[in-house]
C-alpha cells in the first residue's frame, strides 16, 4: 500500500475511534492490559470500562477473557452489563467480539465445573475436551487453523508459504490455552482446529464474534486479525447509519 | 496440528533479567521489558518470567514489573515466584499474565494448584519443579533451602496433575546454565509420568540441544534462560535450525504428521534457507547471493 | 526538595525505562547501596550488576576467566571464524570496523589486518565533539594501516536539537554519539552488504559481567536500546518539545530486521577471543603505531578518550551527578581486576577525580545554546535518589559513595583482594605529533596530518 | 595550434572539435544562453525532480551530490537545499591526508555547518598514492585517480543509500567542450566516458593489489546504474549565472576559505580553485606542458565569454601568467611521491608537445601563440 494511502487511512481511524471508540468490557477476568496495548500498537483509540454508558457510545465491543466460563458470567451478571451487551449487540447491531473464554460465555450453556446459562448470542455449548491420547488437555500453544470464510476476522493471514525446500506449508498459527470448546452448528463456524477432533475455534453470527485463541497474544496474526476486525468495525459502523443503505444480507438473517 | 513451543524464560534477580549458572551463579543482562519486547519480535512461542527473589524476600511477583512485560509485546506470558494466593493470581491474570507459576507454594500448599485450578481453569496454572539426581533417583530440590528435599520428581509431578496442575515446568539443577544440554532422561521420564503438557529447562547451548529433546522426548515446550540472549534473532535462528534437521521419521510422538506442524516459522524475517556455523548461529551466505542483493530493496513489515 | 512525588512524576514523563523495582526498592529507606568487595563498583550500575554470597560483584567473576581460559585455543576460534568471512570472490572487503580517533581502534584494525590479513572497511560516526589530537589518531590510523574509511557527519543542526531532546528525556549529552557510533556500522554493513562487524571490548562482560567470554555474544539491537541508549532508540525520540522528522533521525534509525535478515548481518566482540587488556594493548599501538595519549581531566587513563573533548569530562561528570561515580572508577575497577592497582589506590584516583568541575562544559554550553543552570536543571533531574539526597538548603550531597569505605580492611575485602602483580599503574603521556598547539574547539572534519617542518620527533 | 576566434581556447584539449566558423563548443554554447528560456528549463526541472520521487523508496534523502567543500558543490548544495527546497545527502571524497590542504578540510566542514548531512569517502592513502605514482608515471597525469574515484564514489553511494536521483554541476561538455560525456543536454549519465576516466582504474593498477583495494576508483557497471535507476542531473543546464566567478563569490560569502590569490604563483585569476588539493597548480602547469594551455586560459575564455574581458587582455594574460607553478608545489609533490626532481622533470618533458613547443636562442621553452 503506498505510503500516502497508509498515512490517510491511519488518520481516518484516528478521527473515527476518537468520536466512537471501542470499548474493552472490563469484568475483572482476563488480561485487558494486552488487548488494549494491541490496539493501541494499530492506532484503535479505545476505552476499558464497565460502564453501561460507555457501552452504549461504543462503536465496537471486545470481551477478553482468561479463566473459568461460571466466574466470567458471575462477574458480568453482578456488574449488571449483560442486558446493555445485549441491547447494544442485538438490537443497535454493534459488533462484539469475544476472546477465549468471552467468546465461550457468547454461548447457551457452559458445562465447566457443573452447568452455567451463558448470554446465549450464539446458539451452542461449551464442553470439556475429550480426552485422546496424544492430544493433552488443556490445549496449550500455537496451533493451525482450518479456515472455512477468511472474511473479516483471517482476510490478511496467509494460510500458506513455502518452507525451506519450497514445499506448501500451513502458518497460520494462533496461540490456544484452553480445556473447554464450543461447540455449535457449522453454520455459524469461521474456521476450525483440528486437535484429536475438529474444534471450532472462531465463529460468528451476524456482527457477533468468538474466537476462541488469543489474538492479542497471537504476535503478527494476532495483530493482523485485530487490523481486519476493528476496520470491519468502522466500515460496519458507516454503514449503520446510513440507513438507506440496509446491508441486504443482515436483514435476511435477522428475521 | 499442535506444535512443540520454543519458550524463552527470564530469571529475574535484583529487578532485573539475569542468567542463572547452576542456582547459584548469577550475571545481570537486561530489564525484562526489553527482553520481552525482542523476543516478541523475534517470534518466541512463550515467555516463562521466574521472580528468584520475591518468596525469599516474602513478597508477591512485583506488578510494576508483570504490567511492564505484558506491555512490551504480544506473547503468551506465565509468571512465577513468590505467588501464594488465589488474590494474587488474578491480580496478575489482569495485569496481562496469561499463565501464574507456582514453585515453592506448590510444595508447601498444594491445595492452592487445585483451588486456583478451580477459580480460573487448570490452563493457567503451571507448577515449575526443580530436579536434581542425588542417589540413584530424581529428587525435587527446594532453591530456598539450596539443598534437595525427600520427594520423588515423578511422584511430585503425577501429584500435581491430580490436583489440577495444566502444565509442569522441569528444570535441571545440574545441567542450569552450563550450556551442554538437557537432562534427556529427566526429561523422558516426567513426560512419561503425566498426561499433561510439559515444558523443560536447564543446560540449552547449541540448537542442536533442542533438537535432542524433539527428537527423543514428547515434551509440549522446550526452553532456555540464558541462551537467546547471545546474538540477533536467536530465536529465528533456531527455530529454522530446528526445522532443517527435523526429519519427520524422528519423531516420537506418532500423531505428528507433516513438519510444519512442528516449530511454528517467523513469517516475513525468516531467516529460511540459511546454513549455520558450529556454534549453531546463521552462517555467513554464499557470496553471489550478497551480490544480487545489492539492488534489492526490502521494505519493513507494516500491520 | 524534590519529593518522592515528583520523581515519580519524572518517570511518568520520560518514556524511557526507569529502573521500576530498583528505584521502588531505593526510593524505600531500607534500600541501602553497596559496593563490590573487591572493585568499586556499586550495586545501582547503570547496566545490572550483581553481587555473591562474598559481596565480589559479578564484572569481578567474569574477570577471572581472563587467567582461567585458554587463550590461544579461543584465539583459534576467532581464526575459524574469520575464515569464513573472508570475501573470496567479489572482491568485497571482508568486515566492517568502526574506529575513532581513541578507544582500541588501533588495536583492533592492528589484529584483523596485521594479525589476520583481511581487508577491512573503517566506519566512524562523526562524535562533532573532536579533539584535533583524535583527528590526528584517525588520519594516521588510515593511513598506517592504508583502509578505506566512510565518515558519517549529521547536520550540526540536528545534532543539536537531538542533543536537546536527549537532554529532557534522560539528561545525556552523547546520546547522539552512542547511538550513532552504534548504527552506522551496522547500516553500512546492510547497504554495502558485508555481513561481519568486528568490535572491541562488549561493555557489558568487561564492566559488569553480563556474559562469560565462552558465551560468544554478539551485538543485538536489544543490547544497543538498552545500555547503550538508556532505552530510547530513534523512533522514541520523537518531542513535542523539539520537531524531529523521522528523515532528521535516519541516520540513528537501526535497520529493520529483515535488512539485517537478508545481509546475515553478525557483529562479534574480540575480547570474547582476546584476553583484554585495554592498557597493555594501547601501550602497544603507542610503540608500533605513534599512537597519540592525553591528559585527561577527569580520569588517570591517558589513553581512552583522547578523540573527545566531554567523553570523559563532561559526559564524564553527567554520569558522576547521575550514578555518583565516573570514568575514574570505571579505569581503577579495571586495573584492580588486571591487578596491578590496590583497592585502597582505587578510591584515592575516585576520590581525586570523581567531583571535579568538567574542564569542557562552557564549550559545550556555547555549542549548544544552553545556559550553565539550564544543564543543570535537566541533569538533576535525573539523580539517582539512591545516591544523591539534598541537605537542608538545598545542596546535592552524596548519601554514600565508596569515599566511605577507604580504610575497610573488612574480611570480605581481605578474602577478595587480589595479589599485586604489577607495583604500580603508569600511563604513558606520548605528547602531541605537532609542535602546533590544538585549538579549544570542536574540528568537525579535520586533515590531521602534520607537515615534516611542524613535528615534535 | 589553433585558437578558437571568439576567446582564448586552443584546439589541443582531447575530444574537442571547434565550428567550422573556428569557435569552439563552449563559445557556441554561451550565444545560445541568451536565447534559452530558463523558466521552461526549470519547470521542466522540477517536472523530473517529481518524476524521481517515485524510484526513491527510502525517503531518507531527496537527492545525492558530490561535494568538495568548495567553491561549486557550496553554492550547488546551498542551491539543492533552498532554492529546490530538496534534502540532499552529500557525499565528499576525501584526500589522502597528506595531499588534503588543512583549507580543504576547513572548507567541507564548512559546507556541513550550512545544515547538511554528509558521508566523506576515504579510499586507502598508501593505494591511492601508488596509483597517483603510476598515473604520473605512465600517463603525466597523477590527477587520473583522483577523478576517477570523485566520479565513482557518489554513484556508487546512490546505489547503496537507493537515492536514484544524482545532481551535478556543470556539463563539462558544455563548460569545457569535452564532448566525450555524449550530452550537451542535462543528462549526464554518460559521464563515465569523460576523458580522464573512461579507462577505469586498471591501466593504473599494479599486480598485487587485489578488487577489493581499489574498488572506489571503478565507475559502476551501465546495468548496474540501470538496476538502481540511478540518473545523473545537469544543473548547470538549467542555471543561466553558472559560472566560477558567481560560484566563487557566493561561496566566499558564506563562509569559503581561499588562497592568497597570488597569480604568478598559482597559475590562475582566481583564489578559489582545487582549494583542497595544491597538486592541482601543478597539474595545471604539466596540463600547459602537455596541450599547451592551462587553467589560466579556461579562466581568461570565461571572463571573455562573460564579456568581462576582452579578448586582448586574455591573450596578454595567457601569455603572462598560464601554466605558472611554485615551486614549493613541486618540492612538495616530489617528496610526496618519493621521487626526485629530475625524475619529476623527465616524465613532464617527455609529454612536451614539441608541435606547439619550442626552444628559443638560450635553451627556453616557448610555446608559439598565432592567435591571429
Amino acid at each position: 500500500m503506498e505510503e500516502k494511502q497508509r498515512i490517510a487511512l491511519a488518520l481516518k481511524r484516528k478521527r473515527f475511534f476518537l468520536e466512537n471508540p471501542i470499548v474493552i468490557v472490563d469484568y475483572d477476568v482476563g488480561n485487558i492490559l494486552s488487548v488494549s496495548k494491541a490496539l493501541s500498537y494499530l492506532g484503535y483509540h479505545h476505552i476499558v470500562s464497565s460502564k453501561p454508558e460507555d457501552i452504549q457510545r461504543a462503536s465496537g465491543l471486545v470481551l477478553p477473557g482468561i479463566g473459568a466460563f461460571y466466574e466470567a458470567m458471575r462477574n458480568l451478571k453482578s456488574r449488571e452489563l449483560c442486558s446493555v451487551i445485549k441491547e447494544e449487540v442485538l438490537n443497535k447491531n454493534k459488533p462484539l467480539l469475544g476472546i477465549c473464554v468471552g467468546m465461550q460465555i457468547l454461548s447457551d450453556k457452559g458445562f465447566e465445573n457443573g452447568e452455567y446459562d451463558g448470554l446465549a448470542l450464539i446458539p451452542g455449548n461449551v464442553r470439556r475436551i475429550p480426552e485422546q491420547e496424544g492430544f493433552r488437555v488443556p490445549h496449550v500453544g500455537w496451533n493451525t487453523l482450518e479456515i472455512i470464510s477468511k472474511d473479516p476476522l483471517f482476510s490478511l493471514i496467509d494460510d500458506y508459504a513455502l518452507d525451506d525446500d519450497k514445499k506448501e506449508e500451513l502458518v497460520n498459527h494462533f496461540y490456544f490455552d484452553h480445556s473447554y470448546y464450543f461447540e455449535c452448528d457449522d453454520k455459524y463456524v469461521l474456521a476450525y482446529c483440528n486437535y484429536g477432533q475438529k474444534l471450532a475455534v472462531a465463529v460468528r453470527f451476524d456482527n457477533i464474534f468468538g474466537v476462541q485463541f488469543h489474538p492479542e497474544k497471537s504476535q503478527k496474526n494476532g495483530l493482523k486479525l485485530f487490523r481486519s476486525f476493528f476496520d470491519f468495525v468502522m466500515n460496519h459502523f458507516g454503514s449503520l447509519n446510513n440507513s438507506d443503505v440496509t446491508d441486504g444480507l443482515q436483514e435476511a438473517k435477522r428475521c | 496440528m499442535l506444535g512443540t513451543r520454543l519458550i524463552a524464560c527470564l530469571v529475574v534477580k535484583n529487578g532485573i533479567a539475569v542468567q542463572s549458572i547452576g542456582f547459584s551463579k548469577y550475571l545481570p543482562v537486561c530489564r525484562v521489558e526489553i527482553a520481552v519486547e525482542y523476543l516478541s519480535r523475534w517470534g518466541i512461542d512463550e515467555i516463562v518470567i521466574v521472580d528468584i527473589d520475591a518468596s525469599r524476600a516474602g513478597r508477591s511477583f512485583d506488578l510494576e514489573m508483570a504490567q511492564a512485560a505484558a506491555g512490551a509485546g504480544f506473547v503468551p506470558l506465565t509468571l512465577g515466584g513468590g505467588i501464594k494466593s488465589v488474590a494474587e493470581i488474578r491480580m496478575l491474570l489482569k495485569q496481562g499474565a496469561d499463565k501464574i507459576c507456582l514453585n515453592n507454594s506448590a510444595r508447601l500448599n498444594p491445595g492452592l494448584i487445585s483451588e486456583a485450578a478451580k477459580v480460573f481453569g487448570s490452563q493457567c496454572i503451571v507448577v515449575s519443579i526443580d530436579a536434581t539426581f542425588v542417589d540413584g533417583e530424581y529428587k525435587v530440590y527446594d532453591y530456598s533451602l539450596g539443598r534437595e528435599i525427600e520427594t520423588n520428581v515423578l511422584d511430585f509431578a503425577k501429584e500435581c496433575e491430580k490436583l489440577g496442575a495444566g502444565e509442569i515446568f522441569l528444570n535441571s539443577v545440574a545441567n542450569d546454565g552450563l550450556k551442554q544440554g538437557f537432562d534427556l532422561d529427566l526429561i523422558n521420564l516426567v513426560c512419561k509420568a503425566v498426561s499433561i503438557p510439559v515444558i523443560v529447562i536447564g543446560g540449552a547451548g547449541h540448537p542442536s540441544h533442542f533438537l535432542d529433546v524433539l527428537k527423543q522426548a514428547k515434551a509440549s515446550g522446550v526452553a532456555a534462560g540464558n541462551y537467546f540472549h547471545f546474538f540477533e534473532h536467536s530465536v529465528i535462528a533456531t527455530k529454522n535450525y530446528l526445522r532443517k534437521n527435523l526429519a519427520v521419521k524422528d519423531l516420537v510422538d506418532p500423531n505428528i504428521k507433516g513438519k510444519e506442524s512442528i516449530i511454528r516459522p517467523n513469517s516475513y524475517v525468516d531467516y529460511k534457507g540459511i546454513s549455520f556455523d558450529e556454534m549453531g548461529r546463521p552462517a555467513k551466505k554464499d557470496e553471489d547471493f550478497l551480490e544480487s542483493q545489492r539492488f534489492e530493496f526490502h521494505p519493513e513489515e507494516i500491520i | 526538595m524534590i519529593s518522592i512525588k515528583e520523581l515519580k512524576f519524572q518517570k511518568e514523563i520520560g518514556k524511557g525505562i526507569y529502573r521500576g523495582a530498583l528505584i521502588k526498592d531505593s526510593l524505600s529507606k531500607k534500600a541501602k547501596i553497596n559496593y563490590c568487595s573487591r572493585c568499586l563498583y556499586p550495586s545501582n550500575h547503570p547496566l545490572g550488576i550483581i553481587f555473591d554470597s562474598k559481596g565480589v560483584c559479578s564484572g569481578c567473576r567474569i574477570h577471572e576467566e581472563k587467567d582461567i581460559l585458554n587463550w590461544d585455543s579461543r584465539f583459534e576460534k576467532l581464526r575459524g571464524i574469520l575464515k569464513n568471512y573472508k570475501s573470496a570472490s567479489r572482491g568485497q572487503y571482508d568486515c566492517v570496523i568502526p574506529v575513532s580517533g581513541a578507544r582500541d581502534s588501533y588495536f583492533i584494525v592492528h589484529v584483523i589486518k596485521n594479525v589476520f590479513g583481511l581487508r577491512p572497511l573503517l566506519v566512524t560516526y562523526n562524535k562533532q565533539y573532536n579533539t584535533e589530537k583524535g583527528i590526528r589518531n584517525l588520519s594516521y590510523l588510515r593511513t598506517v594501516f592504508d583502509c578505506d574509511l566512510l565518515t558519517l557527519t549529521v547536520n550540526p543542526e540536528t545534532v543539536k536539537k537531538i542533543t536537546k531532546v536527549s537532554l529532557q528525556k534522560m539528561g545525556s549529552m552523547y546520546w547522539h554519539c552512542l547511538a550513532g557510533q552504534s548504527v552506522f556500522p551496522v547500516q553500512i554493513a546492510v547497504r554495502f552488504k558485508i555481513p561481519l562487524i568486528v568490535w572491541g571490548a562488549h561493555q557489558g562482560i568487561d564492566q559488569v559481567g553480563m556474559f562469560s567470554h565462552t558465551d560468544q555474544v554478539e551485538m543485538t539491537r536489544k543490547y544497543r536500546k538498552e545500555h547503550d541508549l538508556m532505552g530510547f532508540e530513534a523512533e522514541d525520540m520523537g518531542s513535542s518539545m523539539m520537531h524531529l522528522s523521522s528523515s532528521d533521525l535516519a541516520q540513528f534509525a537501526y535497520p529493520h530486521d529483515k535488512e539485517i535478515e537478508k545481509v546475515g548481518v553478525r557483529g562479534i566482540y574480540l575480547n570474547n577471543f582476546i584476553r583484554w587488556d585495554s592498557k597493555a594493548q594501547h601501550e602497544k599501538m603507542i610503540e608500533l603505531y605513534d599512537y597519540e595519549s592525553g591528559e585527561q581531566s577527569r580520569t588517570f587513563d591517558t589513553y581512552n578518550d583522547v578523540d573527545c573533548f566531554h567523553y570523559s569530562d563532561v559526559h564524564d561528570y553527567i554520569k558522576f551527578l547521575k550514578y555518583g561515580y565516573g570514568k575514574a572508577m570505571d579505569h581503577a575497577c579495571r586495573e584492580i581486576r588486571l591487578s596491578r592497582m590496590s583497592r585502597s589506590e582505587g578510591i584515592a584516583h575516585v576520590m581525586k577525580y570523581a567531583s571535579l568541575e568538567p574542564k569542557s562544559l562552557q564549550l559545550f554550553l556555547d555549542w549548544i545554546g544552553i545556559s550553565k543552570k539550564g544543564f543543570y536543571f535537566f541533569i538533576n533531574q535525573f539523580r539517582d535518589p539512591l545516591v544523591w539526597t539534598r541537605d537542608s538548603n538545598g545542596e546535592w550531597i552524596l548519601r554514600k559513595c565508596i569515599f566511605d569505605f577507604e580504610g575497610d580492611s573488612s574480611s570480605l575485602v581481605e578474602d577478595a583482594r587480589l595479589p599485586l602483580v604489577e607495583d604500580k599503574c603508569e600511563f604513558k603521556l606520548t605528547g602531541s605529533r605537532t609542535v602546533i598547539s590544538d585549538k579549544p574547539k570542536y574540528t568537525v572534519l579535520g586533515r590531521g596530518f602534520v607537515n615534516p617542518e611542524d613535528r615534535t620527533k | 595550434m589553433k585558437y578558437c576566434k571568439k576567446c582564448v581556447q586552443p584546439d589541443t584539449r582531447p575530444g574537442i572539435k571547434f565550428g567550422e566558423d573556428g569557435v569552439c563548443p563552449a563559445c557556441t554554447h554561451i550565444v545560445t544562453i541568451g536565447t534559452i528560456d530558463y523558466d521552461a528549463r526549470r519547470g521542466e526541472l522540477f517536472e523530473l525532480l517529481e518524476d524521481y520521487k517515485k524510484h526513491n523508496k527510502l525517503r531518507q534523502y531527496d537527492c545525492i551530490i558530490g561535494v568538495s567543500g568548495g567553491k561549486d558543490s557550496t553554492r550547488q548544495a546551498m542551491y539543492v537545499k533552498e532554492v529546490l527546497g530538496l534534502k540532499p545527502l552529500l557525499v565528499c571524497c576525501s584526500y589522502p591526508p597528506e595531499q588534503l590542504t588543512e583549507t580543504g578540510a576547513d572548507n567541507m566542514s564548512n559546507l556541513i555547518k550550512l545544515g547538511f548531512d554528509a558521508i566523506s569517502v576515504g579510499p586507502s592513502p598508501k593505494t591511492w598514492k601508488r596509483l597517483m605514482r603510476n598515473g604520473f608515471f605512465r600517463f603525466g597525469n597523477y590527477a587520473k585517480s583522483t577523478e576517477m574515484a570523485l566520479f565513482a564514489s557518489v554513484p556508487k553511494l546512490a546505489i547503496a543509500y537507493h537515492i536514484p536521483l544524482i545532481l551535478w554541476g556543470e556539463n563539462p561538455a558544455t563548460q569545457f567542450g569535452n564532448l566525450a560525456v555524449g550530452s550537451l543536454n542535462w543528462n549526464g549519465n554518460g559521464m563515465r566516458n569523460s576523458n580522464t576516466i573512461r579507462s577505469g582504474p586498471d591501466p593504473l593498477l599494479d599486480p598485487d593489489m587485489k578488487e577489493n583495494e581499489i574498488n572506489w576508483f571503478r565507475y559502476p557497471k551501465p546495468e548496474e546504474m540501470d538496476k538502481a535507476n540511478l540518473q545523473i542531473v545537469y544543473l548547470g543546464y538549467f542555471w543561466n549565472d553558472w559560472n566560477k566567478i558567481t560560484n566563487g563569490s557566493f561561496s566566499v560569502a558564506n563562509g569559503l576559505e581561499i588562497r592568497d590569490g597570488v597569480s604568478a604563483h598559482e597559475g590562475s585569476l582566481y583564489p578559489f580553485d582545487a582549494l583542497d588539493d595544491d597538486f592541482s597548480v601543478l597539474n595545471q602547469m604539466i596540463k600547459h606542458v602537455k596541450f599547451g594551455f592551462g587553467r589560466l586560459t579556461e579562466e581568461a575564455s570565461e571572463l571573455i565569454r562573460a564579456g568581462k574581458i576582452s579578448r586582448e587582455e586574455g591573450i596578454e594574460l595567457v601569455k603572462k601568467y598560464d601554466g605558472k607553478c611554485a615551486q614549493k608545489y613541486i618540492d612538495r609533490f616530489c617528496e610526496y611521491l618519493e621521487i626526485s626532481l629530475d625524475q619529476f622533470w623527465e616524465v613532464v618533458e617527455s609529454y612536451r608537445d614539441l608541435k606547439i613547443w619550442s626552444k628559443d636562442e638560450n635553451g627556453k621553452w616557448g610555446l608559439e601563440y598565432n592567435f591571429d
